[in-house]
């Protein structure tokens, strides 16, 4: 997939959905919206896999749905409006999808904490050049 | 002729919709946020405006990727609110104001902004949540609403000197309309905030200060923020805020401040709100 | 780096696909066209662009009603013809170049010209027509293509200026584009020509000619012609015209005039071409 | 249905698609545009109006549509690429179309011959004002 340089490149722990990933997650992002249709919900609840045939995943995608790996969909082209729709679909709220996205063992209650004491902070967190991370 | 008595901005937290929709909103977590924007209902109630234009952004709720406009305008007579997941809120059907809506539509195209035109639209908590902070629960909303839907979504929005440039042109066009009708403009959206990836949960309450201090005194200054910058400094969906930016363009350059208001958080949300009155 | 090596203006009659569709373009009604039109043959065999950029109208086809975008980019992998009630036209598919198009998208967006992103497009005769007189019946489209339409259909379509200066933007963005490619522009529909009303069949031959005259050699003259006097002298279709001024807007303000072709009647529609390239 | 004065106003035997013709027209343009699918060709073809129904159209509307009066469906809001999907489904030409929409009794023959000699000339079709027709 090419992708010409961005500015926000250097963005730690941020997933851009510019035009490479609208590509890399079209179907999957298009699974994700399906589930808008009630009945689309109760065809997805009686036979996951059955459900994902109808959409030409790659094998990577079809896992991270399955397993609700919230972190890899982005990985693999998800925007998080669409794959917060699997998240609803599974009665999640937004701040259990965002400490598991926190990809550090962050409990929901935890991440409830964080946000109740001013969020996560931007110091550390502006590039991937100040942060430990890299 | 028709005629701008005022600006709103604020966010659309999804939750605030949840919260009045359920009677929450006197519970200790959601206390100082609606006795913060508790004077948006006293202005509204005083300025009663015939038609507010709502600038907000869908949330893959009536588009999804086939087709993403950058502006779309809502010419329909009538806005179902739309089923995001939980059934559709339990809020009155939005009713539109086509004769204004193609007037803009027409005055805006021909002044260069490459409008969607949109018939059949349903509306999102991105609409529906502001107008139920500033109207509370009525059984019908007491105004016309015209949809002006902005894609922040799929990368990349339109930059935030864009959006200005429209607000000024959305001016231009309410101003040429005939009839004698008074209309408010919302700017919905922001402040910081990020949902996806290991940064979720980013806010950024220094840059949101900042940026509402320029937002109503020095607005020009803020036009020269790029992508990037609002992406680093607010969070990959703080970029909502080049919507604010339309509803400035279209007041005064100087203009009089009612009302200011910021609270972290609301759910993985930094809230923001301000009323402006051309001075 | 990306380069933009010729431009194209051509009207995008149906029938014009039929007669190619069915042999018949050496029947007595349509030989003076197709030997008019020859030259663009011999033009493309020599420049071969790896890619061509065509910008026409969808005639309610893709789009209805309900979804009218101003300037529409389709960013997909492959385009099948639509049908338009005859079942599709027996082409090949037409492929897309999806890196090139979500680069130009990028590109417009962040340089203030509000395009609506389209993954999931068919393309009616606007489209298919000039790729079938510019390359015959081909097995494959030699080429990729990135369609570009524009609404034309709906009052108000975009000004000429505002055509012009997509077209001009257009080029900067081609020419932002690393890759080595060569791209050609193709700016289609009119001539003059009225499909409706009391006043079908309207052609204004004279306004045509000299139209494509200041076409060629100064085209900012024709940017402040307004839709009142499109609508009225070229024919309420006729208006497609504002299409050919991406294209041109695309070239360099002084070009060199490879052929001119002017004809009447094809169908209900005057005829017109152009092949321009940089000086 | 408000519309404000447009220069195109004065234009003779012409039905500009603004606004004002959208709203009129609306339901009869996406009428004509459900034919684009066969099955819908199929349904109107053994029920005209019964198909008719499921479309909230005024009765002048489907009289037009019933009656095939061309004319009268851009008077009431049609669109001459929607209308033209019915021409289609009747097996009609644009000449067809054309002469049925001059309002003068032409034939199709005498609008084939008319585009061959170079199409209606636009000398007194500018204007109302110069038009005998007014
Ligand atoms: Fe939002
Ligand atoms: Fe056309």
């Amino acid at each position: 997939m090419m992708n010409s340089p961005h500015e926000y490149d250097d963005i730690p722990g941020t997933y851009v959905f510019d035009g490479s990933h609208n590509r890399l997650g079209y179907h999957l992002n298009m699974f994700c919206k399906s589930l808008d249709v009630a009945a689309n919900r109760d065809a997805f609840r009686s036979g996951e896999a059955a459900y994902l045939d109808h959409y030409p995943l790659t094998p990577e995608q079809r896992r991270a749905i399955l397993e609700r790996q919230w972190l890899e969909m982005l990985r693999l082209g998800g925007n998080i409006y669409y794959t917060f729709k699997l998240a609803i679909f599974d009665g999640l709220t937004m701040q259990h999808a965002g400490a598991a996205m926190s990809g550090n063992g962050m409990t929901t209650e935890e991440f409830q904490q964080m946000m109740l004491a001013g969020g996560r902070s931007i110091t550390g967190n502006r590039s991937r050049r100040e942060t430990p991370r890299g | 002729m028709a005629r701008l008595i005022g600006g709103i901005g604020t966010s659309h937290v999804p939750a605030i919709g949840a919260a009045i929709d359920r009677g929450k909103t006197q519970e200790p977590y959601w206390k100082p946020l609606f006795d913060g924007v508790r004077p948006v209902r006293d202005w509204i109630e005083q300025v009663r405006p015939d038609v507010c234009i709502v600038i907000y952004n869908d949330h893959a709720s009536r588009f999804d990727l086939s087709v993403i406009p950058t502006f779309a305008i809502g010419v329909g007579a009538e806005f179902a609110p739309h089923d995001e997941g939980y059934g559709p809120r339990p809020v009155p059907p939005v009713v539109g104001d086509p004769a204004l809506a193609w007037h803009l539509t027409e005055s805006l195209i021909l002044d260069g902004f490459d409008m969607t035109i949109v018939s059949d639209l349903t509306v999102d908590h991105g609409l529906t949540v502001p107008l139920s902070l500033v109207y509370g629960q009525p059984q019908a909303w007491p105004c016309r609403v015209i949809p002006l839907c902005v894609n922040v979504i799929q990368y990349p929005p339109p930059t935030g000197e864009r959006c200005y440039r429209l607000g000024q042109a959305l001016r231009r066009a309410i101003e040429s309309y005939a009839p004698d009708v008074t209309v408010a403009v919302f700017g919905t959206g922001g402040m910081s905030h990020q949902l996806q990836g290991e940064r979720a949960g980013l806010i950024n309450r220094e840059y949101d200060l900042r940026w509402l201090e320029g937002f109503v005194h020095a607005p020009e200054e803020l036009l020269k923020i790029g992508h990037a910058e609002y992406l680093r400094e607010t969070g990959s969906e703080g970029i909502e805020l080049v919507m604010w930016l339309i509803m400035r363009g279209a007041m005064d350059p100087k203009v009089r401040e009612i009302h200011r208001f910021y609270h972290v958080p609301v759910s993985n949300t930094a809230y923001g709100m301000v009323i402006l009155e051309n001075d």
